[in-house]
């Protein structure tokens, strides 16, 4: 089968859907692979690497034979406009937000399969994107909090006095929560960190930081993913959450609730209530924010504290972040590819939870 | 007696202790075993030897016959079976020696020393008993019989009973100087040791092995004295001494008093097994840290398998210093990393890379699974899903598909973990309850400071 | 000897019993039971003794008796330490312990 | 004394040569002290700290009473022209490219001492700004490697396959040097470094990395110090180096010899014989580079290597680079105090090596 | 004897048995004396009161007397001094066991068989050797002689002759039934015992103590079997029982042979002292890790300082686990950072923060040196510049100004270093050889490791 | 007692005075050394049987002396070594052990 990998044409967006070793692994599951020229270059495999692994290397055009199209970002519309009937595209989709390109596929009888929408299944761990996703961000999060706070994270006694370890606070413990925690800790700083899930309170001890309990009740909903929060206990939170935001030296913050607009877990007045020199690193400004002052891809000032809205954040670190993805997206095409054909087994709970657009319907 | 005769015997009650120090130590025992076949050996060769001795031949035959009997036995029978074959050669050893006492009451017909027919009935009784008690717990091992408690109705009242009359006829034929009497007490006692093991569960024979052979140490001290042979006696101590003590080592290992072993069965319902307590039905095998620091210390090759548990008992150190100390003592040691281990991607190496773990020791997932069928043990420390078979296995599980880590195919599974409760995928886990599989309860930090304890002690 | 003698023999036996084996780790606890209890296999030399002084058939046949028990109790119970131990033959050897070398104290039930 | 602290007026440096805290010790001391309007605030050090812990705040005028000056950067030269006779500096100085402003001391009748300069005597330590210094330089350089990296720092084995560590490498085992060695180490990287001095080797791996040991005959200077190479031998040295360099995800260079340009460890060459995607960071840039390409206080692409040149590395965390900055200056403010008047010990070995500038006397 | 007294006598036995046991495991030591003395004291009042005693009236005020020398001479000694009591304690008692089998035999004049014989030759000269062999190492530890090993000419050859010759003089005396032949046996021995002990070097004297107490046991033994008392025989024979071994016990604590301490003088020239391989001329303590560990184990205090030889040995772990042992024991543990120990800023945090020390026990210099006064033991693992005292108090050291870690205000301190060399500053540590610190010599990481083991073992 | 049962009783007594202590720690060295001192004392129960039986003047005083020796040898024996053992009355009292403490073996020079 035809497996087309387009470069990527979002702004900021540096990954790609498939590496070089992906090439390997969709060709030995006898498919013919084509990427387009330079697809790689940002993520720092060049095209060089794609012929060595046996992919072609093509231009956008070859969309339009394409059996099976890998993507990071949801294809533009005008190349959703050209596929051909029964071709499939993999990629992150935010099936909410993107009607009018689920009609486009609909409309060519293309199917489409959205990667936020696997389920959370141990089967489907190894093609969960948006876990490998959260880690790379999580990771980078607490460095870039490290990077941009004006003192160090470890504890320093050194001949000219000694340097407090900074405190870090990470608000949502998630996957890229955990990670964040994890990486903050290596490097020396004293992190707390909250959560609603219930399990959340284990995990963080699990990686030696402090869990903050707010007494609150936890808010479990399904596939181990939180509940939104009511008004009324966002506000409550918020509150409870005041003091030990206003005593940490850098804030970083993950929490999500899938389908929603990120929970508001800092407003204007809990920043007011930091010092000036202190840092939020905000992972879920794209969504939403979990901070109020937040703005996805700018650092904002504000009475002397940093706030840093990611945009885009595994693009950062390209390299790693394609591998992961590529990995995960390879994985899914093992599981959907059978004799080197597609096969869409709608009876696999897999599928049939992410395929969004198929056989000219929207499936949401 | 020669004094060359009794020096001999010396020699042999020499070396019954130095086999006894042998056997106790890992390095040593078998060479200590040796020492006291050498040391039987020459106290039997002596007493054959002895000038005067009569009917030689027919003794030498019946030794011969012995050995024909005992030899094979003890070759063929298999490892499993052993401890009933223990149970079978302590029985008639008892047998011997009551039968050697009663020979010689016979032989006196009346003694003369208080002393002395205390001894003789001691022996009379302890003797049968052990020898009945011994065959019940080896038809309860081979499976000839139940192995659950069996509680006959009376029993309670019966047994002891049947103690009281046993040491009466005994009191009573030597007051009257009456060898029936005597017998009828030696038989009475074969009864009280058939009551005496029946109540115990078959996971706590082998403590009633172990009481009964302490038993038939007596017997044989007690026929020392009845001979005034020194070397019966001190034989006999030794053995009567280090039998107490080690039941007692052996009841405490199982975390049970010795009074419940013996006598639960008439007092509460958990007599059942050691493991009664835990909510299940089907079996588990549980060790303590002793026994599996020699797993571990005697293997080539270890995997270290940790999980979620690993990270919430924050034991990273702890297991590094275990797997160095492995190391130390020449066996290989790898970590096995299953890629979703824990709660978070990259969450092992997180907590290992803090414990400094050479990154070459770990292995994922794809290099570890080949390496399994020829590890001796794997270690699993904390982990549950990403070694349940169930994903590979069992279609229709909710983890089927995900692949794991074949620990199962290793030759020794150790689990650390505090219970039986399943990990986060909520299913529980067949390998848990496999023969090859033992369990370590407990928090994982602390059974592997048991651990690491235990291997410096080897 | 007299009974105090005897007595101080028997309390010396008792703590040399008790310290030779007080450390002994819990895997050896069954060869240790099996090797005691080939070790009270001696009694042979009693049963020896008193046969060889039979004066009638029934003790010769008694002794006799206690002859081959005891001699199965120490020859069969010295062979089958011996085997018990092979496990601590030597280190780096190919057979590792098998499960089976974990006493069957813990897994009657298996 | 009248103890005057000014802005700093060099681009980009945020650092400040007090802090409030040391405000409270000159204070003790006898002194009275006086800041700049706005001096700390780059640094998160409000006026309103200052004057809390008893400091005048003041424009810059009051360089023309000052009896001590406490700096960071060299003062401007029109600074130096105002000061009064008698009057002392202390800061950086770099007095080998400064003799105007050492002349302009001079004839001012001012003394100044250079803080370049100071002994590294077990005495001396806790004044010791290079060190100080260069541990912020140090970390942060670890930390910018990590994070523009585009690959992670640490081994991470997870469902979408394992990520190796990165391979980072550290040329020059100094101060700075062994404080990115342990920051990379910390973040989980496989850390490899090399340095001339002979102590280096068991320093490196006193923090878990590994020594390259290339062969080369130590090259110790005085104090601790290394010696220059002559031409011959970093030829040498770049040609064995050559191999550790391409196999390393991430190099960090932080090489000096006091008072010389800084030594070259990679050279074009080595730079082209990186992988693409990989990271330079160079901590010497300012004084010469350790990098053939790198230029202070920009990022240079070369055939896909970034290479990352510093400037002022410790500006970057002004904060806690400036706490430690005030304190070792305070200890020496109190090395020279007596009563609350300054006496200059010429007969103290500290003194008499740091002063360059006075009674009208350059000393060097 | 009454049967009475003879089950006095084996209660007594008993109680030295356990008295024993006690006195080798630090909780029951103190018991275990006070067994002994129980046992020691029923032996005495049950002989006093034999039927048929006589001299009863002299014997009592005899030891009314003895008593009244011993008491104060044992409360009032100096902690200092006390081995020199031990061994004048045992040396009267060597004689006393010679003399009682001389006694005996001057009784009996001739006596009856070949090995009560043997055991008054025996128990004369092993006696004698005790008696004046004690009196040396008393006035050698005492400086009423010097403690350096003493070679007279010619003793090479004449020691051995010694030896022979009252070995002969006791074979011809009784071979002749000679009285005065074996006293001159008696008293040649007397000069051997001298002879014997002169050689050695005044810090191995303890081990030739402990040696003449065992020769003691050995000679109390015989004089049991001469007057055929089985409680002499088996206190005396326990007693060179365990004394041997805890002779070899000692001279392998101090990593010396046995035949090093006793010939050393004669072969080579290091017999000085166990510390003679130091390229020093001052002396230093060096301990082995159980002391250390006890020590620890039993303070309420302990500041932890690490250095740069941490950091060398990569020993944060296992200094941690130490740290949480003591912890485990109640024992307060901090851990005192001094700003420049290691090689870099923030080196020792770097370390510990690997280690997972909590960031709380961590103590800057400036907290950390109000601590030391109040603190039992500072322990040094690896540091030796930021404690060195000369930075206090030596105008012109190199070193002189920096501040320190004034570990010396601690009641002990323990360093763990690989040698006496100094650190970065390449100056002497006077500290390194105060009285009050100890050294344990070797790699940290395996010093601390020795010391986790010692502790956990307590 | 005959030779044999004498020799029995050696032996057991030498592996009981082995076992107990083999596993002391160096710290009790002295005081198990001065405890087994204090033990072989006990020889003044021989000296007061011959005491108690001596015949002439000499063997009184031969005796007497002994009597004074041995009962020295005791009691100091075990004052001395309860002195010696003070410092393990118990954890968590204020007299902590002083580098006295550690056995002179270590440090006949200081
Ligand atoms: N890695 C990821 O990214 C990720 C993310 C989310 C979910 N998951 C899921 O998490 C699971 C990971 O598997 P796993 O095997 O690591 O963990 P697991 O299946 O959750 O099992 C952990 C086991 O550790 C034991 N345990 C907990 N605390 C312990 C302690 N203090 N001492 C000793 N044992 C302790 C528990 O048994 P006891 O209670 O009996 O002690 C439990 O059975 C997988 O199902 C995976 O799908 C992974
Ligand atoms: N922190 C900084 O920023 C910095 C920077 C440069 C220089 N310095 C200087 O470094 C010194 C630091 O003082 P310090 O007390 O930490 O270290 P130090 O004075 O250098 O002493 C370290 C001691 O550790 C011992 N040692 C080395 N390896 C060992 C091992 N494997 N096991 C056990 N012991 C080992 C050495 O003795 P043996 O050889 O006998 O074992 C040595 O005496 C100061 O003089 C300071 O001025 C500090
Ligand atoms: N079994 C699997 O295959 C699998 C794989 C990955 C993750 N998971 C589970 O799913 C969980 C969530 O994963 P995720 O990181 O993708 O979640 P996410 O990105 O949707 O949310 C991030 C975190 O924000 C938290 N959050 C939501 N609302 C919050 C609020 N109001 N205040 C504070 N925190 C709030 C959530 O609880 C979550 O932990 C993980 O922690 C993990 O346990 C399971
Ligand atoms: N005793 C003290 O008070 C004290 C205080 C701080 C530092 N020091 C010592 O001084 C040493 C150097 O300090 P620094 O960091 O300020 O030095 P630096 O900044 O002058 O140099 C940094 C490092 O570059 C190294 N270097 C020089 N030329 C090189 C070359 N050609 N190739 C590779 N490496 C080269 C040097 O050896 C040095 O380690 C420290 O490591 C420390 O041991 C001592």
């Amino acid at each position: 089968m035809n497996v087309v990998v387009p470069s990527e044409t979002a702004e900021y967006e540096r990954r790609v859907a498939c590496v070089p070793d992906t090439v390997t692994k969709l060709r030995a599951l006898g498919h013919t692979v084509s990427v387009q020229r330079g697809a790689g270059d940002a993520a720092g495999y060049p095209d060089r690497l794609y012929e060595e692994a046996g992919a072609r290397i093509v231009d956008r055009d070859a969309l339009d034979d394409a059996e099976l199209v890998l993507a990071v970002q949801p294809l533009p519309l005008e190349d959703a406009r050209r596929l051909r009937a029964g071709c499939l595209v993999i990629s992150f989709l935010q099936p909410a937000e993107n009607a009018e390109l689920l009609e486009a596929f609909a409309a060519r009888k293309a199917s489409a399969l959205s990667l936020e929408r696997l389920p959370r299944i141990s089967r489907a761990q190894s093609m969960d994107a948006l876990s490998s996703q959260a880690l790379v961000a999580g990771y980078r999060a607490a460095l870039i909090a490290a990077e941009k706070l004006p003192r160090f994270f470890p504890l320093l006694m050194t001949a000219a006095g000694t340097v407090p370890p900074a405190k870090v606070l990470v608000l949502g413990a998630g996957v890229a929560g955990l990670q964040a925690i994890a990486t903050a800790r290596r490097l020396g700083a004293v992190v707390s960190a909250y959560d609603v899930r219930a399990a959340a309170a284990e995990e963080v001890r699990s990686l030696g930081a402090t869990f903050i309990d707010l007494g609150l009740e936890t808010l479990e909903g399904a596939g181990g993913y939180a509940r939104e929060m009511t008004e009324e206990r966002a506000i409550r939170q918020r509150e409870l959450l005041t003091p030990h935001v206003a005593a940490s030296d850098a804030v970083i913050t993950t929490a999500a609730v899938p389908g929603r607009r990120a929970p508001l877990l800092v407003d204007r007045a809990m920043v007011e209530a930091m010092r000036p020199g202190t840092v939020i690193v905000d992972i879920a400004a794209e969504s939403g924010g979990n901070v109020e002052l937040s703005r996805p891809g700018e650092e904002i000032h504000h009475q002397g504290v940093l706030i840093w809205g990611g945009r885009n954040m595994p693009s950062g670190m390209p390299y790693d972040a394609s591998r992961l993805y590529a990995r995960n997206v390879a994985n899914l095409v093992e599981l959907l590819s059978k004799d080197g054909e597609l096969k869409l087994d709608l009876s696999d709970e897999i599928v049939a939870a992410s395929l969004v657009v198929h056989e000219g319907q929207v499936r949401i | 007696m020669s004094n060359g005769v009794l020096f001999a015997y010396f020699v042999t009650a020499l070396c019954f202790i130095l086999a006894l120090k042998g056997l106790s130590s890992p390095k040593y025992a078998r060479y200590g075993n040796l020492v006291g076949a050498f040391g039987a050996a020459l106290a039997v060769v002596v007493t054959l030897t002895l000038h005067g001795l009569g009917h030689r031949i027919p003794i030498i035959v019946a030794i011969v016959i012995g050995t024909l009997i005992a030899v094979p036995a003890a070759r063929l029978v298999k490892m499993t079976a052993i401890p009933q074959m223990v149970a079978m050669f302590n029985g008639v050893g008892g047998a011997a020696a009551a039968l050697v006492s009663l020979d010689e009451y016979v032989k006196q017909h009346s003694v003369d020393s208080g002393g002395v027919a205390a001894a003789v009935v001691f022996s009379a009784i302890v003797g049968s008993v052990s020898f009945t008690g011994s065959l019940v717990t080896f038809a309860k091992l081979q499976g000839i019989m139940t192995g659950r408690p069996v509680v006959l109705p009376g029993a309670r009242v019966f047994t002891p009973v049947l103690a009281l009359a046993s040491v009466g006829l005994g009191i009573a034929g030597i007051a009257t100087s009456s060898v029936v009497l005597v017998v009828v007490c030696a038989i009475t006692a074969l009864a009280l040791g058939v009551f005496f093991v029946l109540p115990v569960g078959g996971a706590d024979v082998p403590v009633v092995i172990s009481l009964l052979n302490a038993f038939t140490g007596l017997t044989v001290a007690a026929s020392g004295y009845v001979l005034n042979n020194t070397l019966l006696i001190v034989a006999g101590t030794l053995v009567g001494a280090s039998g107490t003590l080690l039941t007692q080592l052996m009841a405490r290992a199982m975390g049970r008093p010795l009074t419940g072993i013996l006598f639960g069965a008439f007092t509460g319902p958990t007599t059942a097994g050691s493991t009664a307590e835990l909510a299940t039905d089907r079996a588990v095998r549980s060790a303590n840290a002793e026994d599996i620091a020699i797993l571990l210390a005697y293997a080539r090759k270890v995997a270290i398998v940790p999980g979620y548990g690993l990270a919430v008992a924050q034991a990273q150190h702890t297991v590094r210093e275990l797997a160095d100390l492995l190391e130390a003592r020449g066996v290989q040691v790898f970590y096995a990393i299953h890629p979703v281990a824990g709660r978070m991607p990259g969450h092992m190496n997180v907590l290992l890379a803090e414990a400094n773990v050479p990154y070459e020791q770990l292995k994922e997932m794809d290099a570890a699974n080949p390496e399994f069928s020829s590890t001796d043990v794997a270690v699993v420390v904390g982990a549950n899903d990403v070694v349940n078979p169930a994903a590979r296995d069992l279609p229709g599980s909710p983890i089927y598909g995900m692949p794991i880590l074949n620990v199962d195919e290793a030759a020794n599974v150790v689990f650390l973990k505090r219970s039986l409760r399943p990990g986060f995928a909520g299913i529980d886990n067949a390998l848990l309850y496999h023969p090859k599989t033992t369990l370590l309860f407990g928090d994982a930090k602390e059974s592997l400071s048991k651990l690491v304890a235990a291997v410096k002690n080897l | 000897m007299n009974n105090i003698e005897l007595l101080t023999v028997f309390m010396l036996a008792v703590f040399v019993g008790f310290e030779v084996i007080s450390k002994v780790s819990t895997i050896l606890h069954t060869p240790l039971m099996s090797g005691a209890n080939a070790i009270h296999g001696v009694i042979l030399v009693g049963a020896i003794l008193i046969t060889g002084v039979a004066d009638t058939a029934a003790q010769l046949w008694l002794g006799l008796a206690a002859v081959v028990l005891a001699t199965a109790n120490m020859v069969g119970g010295f062979v089958v330490t011996d085997r018990m131990l092979e496990m601590f033959k030597g280190r780096r050897t190919s057979n590792t312990p098998s499960p089976d070398a974990i006493p069957a104290g813990k897994d009657g039930r298996r």
